[in-house]
């Protein structure tokens, strides 16, 4: 009875591997590709710093720009993966095992882009380090009460710990690559990822508990790095920030385009590495389902966020409210409504809707969406300030579009890279889900990671030697 | 017996958990004691699947004293730092409670994974300088199995008469031997 | 820098102060008389090296010669470089105020583009720098090859510096210089002499005044001295106590801030002044001396009521509550000034405005009208030559076809003035200009003589006598010279050397010193007797022993100053006194159908000296360029203010370029759509689109004088008229974005979609 | 303790802008230029604020000089990671240029958009730059920067006084634009000295903070005989 989950774990595994091995000129393509944003994105930067942060399309009053935007928004996007795959792990959901790594991956890179969106849109990046607390000869320590800081302690946080998230599951995977790579470079490169790692009941051990608590550790973190993110607009007294909502708000929508961008790199991956078998319908259903429930409860806050300010006789907000609804960003609010709640939920109610190329093409939406969620958070509120006076306008610069257009570049070469030098599924975990299946068996329930077509699909795949 | 003759190392692959099981059991019952046995697996193995002993660990409690570890410093940075260099605040507080709290709590997350993933290193022999016990975490050419998705049974401290003993008893089920 | 010509230890009597001057800035240590330490108190002995310490602050008076206002001020030197305009606390016309155009006298002073060079044009066609000797030989033999077809153009305010150049024309024996002065100045004078008998732009005491009606003066603008109308301003309303009622087209600032704006169809100023006048006479509270004066004047019967709305276009309950208001007041007071004289009816409509005041019995009353009186340092230098010419003269000297000669320019740029002259200095056989920068007339010369800016010469000035009591203002150079400028005067004084017409005085500074030692002079001859015109005041000269002590406290003490005691009211000459002043006054209503395209899309134009840019002046210096205009809010440009009633008939918005079409010419800039401008007028800033005049003014904005029609005057007061003109207005297009107009307050027209009130909160007190 | 505070008679500016070309040359503000002021990147330390009320032609204007408002509770001072900006025990918010980074978050949070920024390195041609005020520095680019109260005559004030053994009096501190204002709408001073004039100005039934509601408690005092509520444009 043993015998046939057995044997086609087998084939799995060797099909994963043959995936994994087979090298896709595709993603070399595009890591050249986005390796050219990669210049094009830090020629700008370079430009920026040789000329000056006015190379920028920001004013007074609007002194934040696209910087902070694609800041805020690079940092949603990270929350794809720590806090799914997190959340997944810590629920035991076992469709989670083919998803974590490509997550986790996301999380990485992009709060990594993240993070660096502060420092360009700094005016004197040369001396960013002054946030930095250490001691110093100015004999000055950051300023702890500035939410600016507050982020830095939290990005900080999160990105040494989305580091070591990725990283210690990654460990037993480097070990498959370094022991199936021959002798060189590549197997020196494999050899020092992971570390000496054996695959000790020992090791397992530590590692399982290590990830347990990492799982666990890091929701609250992914929580309080948007929240924060939220808070450098939530602390100041500007009409159009000052909210109490915008905490959790923030979370969700970050949770909302994090799923996006899984989405979409599942489906690109699936196709890409033809990983149908384990990037399977059920997955991108129970994502499609996650990624429906958050676009509602996206548009519950939008709906609370603006029927509060409405309500209200705040002179102040309801210039900004006005601006917003009907006046000159109107058009981007209206789109961002239909994109993020009216397409996603039309689309992924139905069953049909939640297969992967239109969750993919939601997903790219919602992006758009959420990226202009940003914007119209940033720009109107401090284009129109109290006084009247002093209302302004933004027209971002061939700069700011430059550095936005590389970033993704930037991520999209990180990524291919990752997935080229790494496994993107993770075989360990998959390997794990089978076992589960394996035992599973034995009440004739395939559990859910175990490919329901495998029973039926001939070992093609092929088992090892 | 001398020394050097106890120093025999038995591996053998295996396809399946019951088979290492069967070959764990029948080791067990030719006198190897449970301590001499180690098992890669390329997947981690669940409790009670071999009957060997539970690995330790204390990943838990070297988690917990990161936290608050880091939960003191950066407590410290943030309002130790504001109390040793005041500045003018114009009547609002130095040392206000909650940016304190919202700094505190990231550093308590900090050390928390930071000293998470040492003590899962340290406990893995993964750390550089530090290896397990005698020869448990040395590289073998075996390993090439546990990645392709087998599991490796290795058993040290055998005689040479004694590893003969236990690779002829591992010998129908197993994929490789060595 | 000058190598001096006196040495250090001869006595002092013997060399001047700027023979001083140069021989310590040869050395390295700027001192002057009449500058003091702030610490200390010091003035400093020449005879001494100076005590002030590198990096000292050190304040030197000066007085401010941006406008003809004569604001004193101190100026802030560290290093021998100066740092910072204050007006000076005791300051005769401004106590302690300056305006926005007298800061920026530092950066004409620094401005990167400044001529300090002599230059010629050269074979080539371009101009080169040569020596000071070269350049003004060039030009001496010019003017003395022709003397009687050379044409001198002064730019300086009435005074000392336009004396001596009238003193030069007469002695190199050219036709008197033409007088470059803004026309509204020429027109008031004219206005004052037919309705009060003095040639002077009559003082008002605004500050004593308990209601004050302006026709079209913009007292708050750039007008005369908007500081001085500015503290006046600010006493006549504090607490409530007076009031300032404008009436004039365009919605100044002085409109902005005035209790009330009439806002009269252009061109009928003078018809509303005889309109209010005939309101005033029927309520029966216009004193009988009042009523016969102004009936002398003007025999015939005022306008109606009816006949006033309907030529103004101001509503007649309007009209009858100002009657009303002047009328109950105690002390009224009514101005003249601006776009009402610029039309060509401008000098009837001045006087029309001005004989008001001899209606409510304002002149020569507390808190009314006075003469405006000078010490007449102008006739003093300028001896028993000619009075200079007015403006329009310069047009008559340059018509016809063939070489227009020889002409001289000092400080004034006709060129940006009246562009229409072009053609005129295009004809002329030699253009020589003494300026200290390439505006649009330097550019056409053929000698460049540069000079002084204020703070770098010794100045002399009698200031607009907004006061009514009569000065002379002395100030010392404040910091050296930059490269090789030279004093105007100084200039002048050389070129008739050098064309061997010397004139008996090596400096400007012992010109003006000898012009007051003659009058100590006649002052004692004279005794009591005060009808001598050459005497001074006898009180002036009390205590000094001779003319050489009077001259040296009187430097030393930074001028001549009159008291209240000189104010006085002023004479209206006798009907049959033999002169010739007309028995009655023109009537305003007599006037010129306004000239331009006819259609619904014709427009009025009211030209206007901005705060910013003044006649253009301003143009060259970044910080007034990067001051929005408190109105409009426009930085770095020129603009069309346009009402929204006539913008939304045209589908105009805010920074759409539109085309004024004129008579001679047209001109294309961005719109700016405003609430406050009267519908059918459209208001045009000048001062904007130099051809050069420095990189911050360089092609910035477009000039709106190139629509004035030089043919138009005036009439009879020889000044060009730029009121009246009618233009096309059409749409062209949306700007590109280099075209959008540089607008500070730029939300302004979003915030008029704002549903909800708009406005900042009326808070708790601190 | 001294806490210098400002009074503005808004019934007594006309807006001639006198104060502003007075602040630029104190304060060594760079000017930036066309194409940069139309991206309204201006960097006037003091605006006159222009609104209307009512239509043509009843139509008004009014005018309200607006410069940093030294907050006693200032909204930007927290929100600095760097301390660049801070309170001064005598009231001022204080920008320490050495410091700042250029977050531009204090400008965010500031109620009365006063603060401007340096998007470039200042450039005074020379010599132009003849002219800077040795006691104030120029900025460079990347650094935050507005209305310091004319922190340098504060000082000089001081010294002066200390020099004379005395305190500061009353009137020994005058800011550039108060100074050259001609219609005097502008004292300065210490407001906690109930005799000073500034003190009485704040004094005055016409007195108001500028968006008072905030309570950032303000050094800048406003006075008006009218209220300023009216719908404007």
């Amino acid at each position: 009875m043993t015998d046939r989950p057995q044997a086609s774990a087998r084939a799995l595994d060797g099909e994963l591997l043959g995936r994994l091995d087979r090298r896709r000129p595709g993603l070399l393509v595009g890591s050249l590709a986005s390796g050219v944003l990669v210049l094009v994105f830090f020629y700008c930067w370079g430009y920026q710093i040789a000329n000056g942060i006015g190379v920028t399309g920001i004013n007074r009053p609007v002194f934040w720009g696209f910087y902070i935007i694609n800041f805020v928004f690079w940092i949603g996007i990270s929350h794809a993966g720590t806090l799914i795959s997190a959340i997944l792990r810590v629920t035991k959901a076992e469709w989670r095992r083919p998803v974590t790594r490509s997550a986790e991956a996301i999380t990485l890179f992009a709060l990594a882009i993240g993070g660096l969106f502060p420092l360009i849109h700094l005016g004197r990046v040369a001396i960013f380090y002054y946030m930095i607390p250490y001691p110093n000869s100015r004999m000055l320590w950051p300023n702890f009460r500035s939410p600016l800081v507050w982020d830095i302690a939290a990005i900080t946080t999160y990105i040494i710990g989305s580091a070591l998230y990725l990283f210690l599951p990654l460990i037993p995977d480097a070990a498959v690559m370094r022991d199936r790579a021959a002798a060189g470079l590549k197997k020196r490169f494999y050899a020092v990822l992971a570390l000496g790692w054996r695959g000790t009941a020992q090791q397992w051990h530590s590692l399982e508990w290590g990830i347990r608590i990492l799982a666990v550790a890091i929701i609250p973190v992914a929580v309080s790095v948007h929240t924060i993110v939220s808070w450098d607009f939530a602390m100041t007294q500007t009409p159009g920030w000052k909210s109490t909502i915008f905490g959790p708000y923030f979370v969700v929508g970050a949770i909302f385009s994090g799923i996006a961008v899984l989405m979409i790199a599942m489906a690109l991956l699936r196709r890409g590495l033809a990983l149908e078998r384990f990037l399977t319908d059920r997955v991108f259903n129970n994502l499609g389902l996650l990624f429906v429930t958050m676009s509602l409860v996206w548009g519950y806050f939008t709906f609370a966020e603006h029927l509060t300010v409405w309500y209200s006789g705040d002179l102040f907000e309801k210039l900004v409210h006005h601006v917003l609804l009907h006046g000159d960003f109107a058009v981007p609010f209206w789109t961002m409504v239909v994109v993020n709640l009216v397409i996603p939920v039309a689309v992924l109610s139905f069953p049909r809707g939640r297969r992967p190329l239109p969750t993919a093409l939601v997903g790219c939406g919602v992006l758009v969406g959420m990226w202009l969620e940003r914007f119209l958070i940033v720009v109107p509120a401090l284009s129109t300030p109290r006084l009247a006076y002093s209302i302004g306008d933004y027209m971002p610069s061939w700069v700011e579009l430059g550095i936005m257009i590389g970033a993704v570049g930037v991520f999209a070469c990180l990524y291919f890279t990752f997935t080229q030098l790494l496994p993107i599924v993770s075989v360990w975990e998959m390997r794990e889900g089978w076992r589960h299946a394996v035992s599973g068996g034995e009440s004739g329930q395939p559990s859910e990671a175990a490919p329901t077509s495998a029973a039926a699909s001939p070992a093609a795949g092929g088992g090892a030697a | 017996m001398t020394a050097a003759a106890q120093d025999h190392l038995v591996e053998a692959a295996f396809e399946s958990v019951e088979d290492v099981r069967s070959a764990v059991e029948a080791a067990l019952d030719s006198g190897v004691a449970a301590s001499q046995i180690e098992v890669r697996s390329p997947a981690p193995l669940e409790e009670g699947e071999l009957p060997l002993a539970k690995p330790k660990s204390r990943v838990l409690l070297f988690a917990l004293s990161g936290a608050v570890l880091g939960g003191l410093t950066a407590f410290g940075l943030a309002a130790g730092t504001a109390l040793a260099y005041p500045l003018p605040t114009g009547g609002m507080s130095i040392v206000a409670g909650p940016p304190v709290g919202v700094v505190t709590y990231e550093g308590t997350a900090l050390g928390l994974i930071i000293m998470t993933v040492l003590r899962v290193l340290w406990e893995g022999g993964l750390l550089p300088g530090r290896a397990i016990r005698s020869g448990r975490g040395r590289p073998s050419d075996f390993d090439r199995h546990v990645a392709e998705g087998r599991l490796v049974l290795r058993i040290h401290g055998l005689t040479e008469s004694g590893a003969e003993e236990l690779r002829e008893l591992c010998r129908p089920r197993t994929v490789a031997l060595g | 820098m000058s190598s001096g010509n006196g040495k250090r230890g001869e006595p002092r009597v013997t060399i001047g102060r700027r023979d001083f001057f140069k021989v310590y800035a040869a050395a390295g240590v700027a001192v002057l008389q009449g500058c003091r330490r702030r610490d200390q108190e010091l003035i400093e002995s020449p005879a001494r090296r100076s005590t002030a310490l590198p990096g000292a602050s050190v304040w030197r008076r000066s007085i401010c010669e941006q406008c003809g206002a004569g604001c004193e001020i101190e100026v802030r030197t560290v290093d021998r470089l100066a740092k910072k305009i204050e007006g000076l606390p005791s300051g005769f016309v401004n106590r302690g105020g300056v305006c926005a155009l007298g800061h920026s006298a530092l950066q004409e002073l620094y401005h990167p583009d400044r001529v300090t060079e002599p230059m010629r044009r050269g074979s080539s066609g371009e101009l080169e720098p040569v020596s000071w000797e070269e350049a003004l030989e060039t030009a001496a033999t010019a003017i003395a090859a022709a003397p009687d077809a050379t044409t001198i153009v002064a730019g300086a305010p009435s005074g000392p510096l336009l004396g001596l150049w009238r003193r030069f024309a007469a002695t190199v024996g050219t036709p008197p210089p033409v007088h470059w002065q803004p026309a509204d100045a020429l027109v008031e004078r004219e206005a004052a002499r037919l309705a009060f008998g003095e040639s002077t732009r009559p003082a008002y005491d605004l500050a004593r005044s308990d209601y004050v009606v302006s026709v079209g003066a913009p007292l708050l603008d750039r007008w005369r001295s908007p500081v001085h109308f500015g503290a006046a301003w600010a006493e006549l309303t504090a607490d409530r106590r007076g009031k300032l009622v404008q009436v004039e087209a365009r919605h100044s600032l002085t409109a902005a801030n005035a209790d009330g704006w009439l806002p009269v169809r252009p061109g009928s100023e003078g018809f509303f002044a005889r309109g209010l006048a005939g309101l005033l006479l029927g309520s029966g509270t216009v004193g009988q001396e009042g009523r016969s004066a102004y009936e002398a004047l003007y025999p015939e019967a005022p306008p109606d009521l009816a006949a006033t709305v309907e030529r103004c276009g101001i509503d007649a309950d309007r009209i009858e509550r100002l009657a009303a208001e002047l009328a109950s007041a105690r002390r009224p007071l009514v101005m003249v000034g601006g776009s009402a004289l610029e039309g060509e009816n401008g000098v009837a409509a001045g006087a029309a405005a001005l004989a008001l005041n001899l209606l409510l019995g304002a002149v020569g009353r507390v808190g009314g009208v006075f003469a405006g009186v000078d010490f007449g340092f102008e006739e003093r230098l300028a001896g028993d030559a000619t009075a200079a010419l007015p403006p329009a003269a310069l047009a008559d000297r340059l018509a016809g076809d063939g070489d227009s000669g020889v002409l001289v320019v000092s400080e004034a740029d006709p060129l940006h003035g009246v562009p229409g002259l072009e053609a005129g200095f295009e004809r002329a056989g030699t253009v020589i200009a003494c300026s200290a920068f390439f505006d649009d007339t330097t550019l056409r010369a053929d000698v460049v003589l540069p000079v002084q800016t204020d703070l770098e010469r010794f100045q002399a000035v009698e200031p607009d006598p907004v006061r009514g009591v009569p000065a002379l203002l002395i100030a010392s150079p404040t910091v050296a010279p930059r490269g090789e400028a030279r004093h105007p005067g100084d200039v002048a004084l050389a070129l008739a050397a050098a064309a061997g017409r010397a004139l008996p005085w090596p400096g400007f500074q012992e010109a003006v010193e000898s012009a007051l030692s003659d009058a100590f002079t006649a002052t004692r001859a004279a005794g009591d007797d005060a009808s001598d015109p050459a005497a001074l005041p006898a009180s002036l000269i009390a205590g000094a022993l001779n003319a050489r002590q009077f001259v040296r406290r009187t430097t030393d003490a930074g001028g001549l100053l009159g008291t209240e005691e000189l104010r006085r009211a002023p004479t209206r000459l006798p009907r049959d006194g033999g002169n010739d002043m007309p028995s009655v006054l023109p009537d305003p209503a007599a006037r010129a159908a306004p000239v331009g395209p006819a259609g619904v899309e014709s427009f009025t134009l009211i030209p206007f000296e901005s705060l910013k840019l003044g006649d253009g002046r301003g143009a060259n210096r970044p910080w007034l360029q990067e001051l929005p205009d408190p109105l409009s809010t426009v930085m770095w440009g020129t603009w069309a203010e346009v009402a929204t009633e006539d913008a939304d008939r045209l589908g105009i918005q805010t920074g759409d370029i539109v085309r004024l079409t004129g008579t001679v010419a047209e001109i294309e800039l961005p719109a700016m759509v405003l609430p406050t401008v009267r519908p059918g007028s459209v208001g045009v800033p000048v001062g904007g689109g130099h051809a050069d005049y420095g990189r911050y003014a360089r092609g910035r904005g477009v000039n709106v004088n190139a629509l004035l029609d030089t043919d138009r005057r005036v009439a009879g007061a020889g000044a060009f008229a730029r009121g009246d003109l009618r233009v096309r207005v059409e749409r062209l297009r949306r700007p590109r974005r280099s075209e959008r107009p540089v607008i500070y307050g730029r939300g302004l027209r979003q915030a008029e979609e704002i549903p909800v009130g708009w406005a900042p909160h009326v808070g708790g007190k601190a | 303790m001294t806490r210098w505070g400002m009074a503005i008679d808004l019934d007594r500016c006309t807006g001639c802008e006198a104060c502003v070309v007075a602040c630029a040359a104190e304060n060594n503000i760079q000017t930036v230029g066309e194409e940069q002021a139309r991206e309204g990147r201006a960097m006037h330390w003091l605006r006159i604020e222009r609104y209307y009320e009512g239509e043509f032609p009843d139509v008004r204007t009014r005018f309200m000089p607006v410069l940093c408002q030294q907050c006693g509770a200032a909204p930007c001072e927290p929100v600095c990671p760097v301390y660049a900006t801070y309170h001064n025990p005598e009231g001022l918010n204080a920008m320490v240029y050495g410091r700042c980074i250029g977050t531009r978050f204090c400008a965010n949070n500031c109620p009365y958009t006063v603060r401007v920024f340096n998007w470039f390195d200042a450039e005074f041609p020379a010599p132009l730059d003849s002219q800077l005020n040795p006691d104030v520095s120029v900025r460079p680019g990347g650094v935050m920067e507005k209305c310091t109260f004319c922190v340098q005559r504060i000082q000089a004030g001081k010294d002066e006084a200390a020099q004379e053994d005395r305190e500061v009096a009353d009137g020994d501190v005058k800011t550039a634009c108060q100074q050259s204002c001609p219609t005097k709408a502008i004292a300065f001073g210490d407001l906690d000295d109930p005799d000073s004039e500034v003190s009485r100005w704040a004094e005055s039934p016409r007195a108001f903070s500028l968006l008072g509601d905030l309570d950032t408690r303000p050094g800048v005092v406003y006075l008006s005989g009218t209220e300023w509520r009216e719908p404007a444009e």
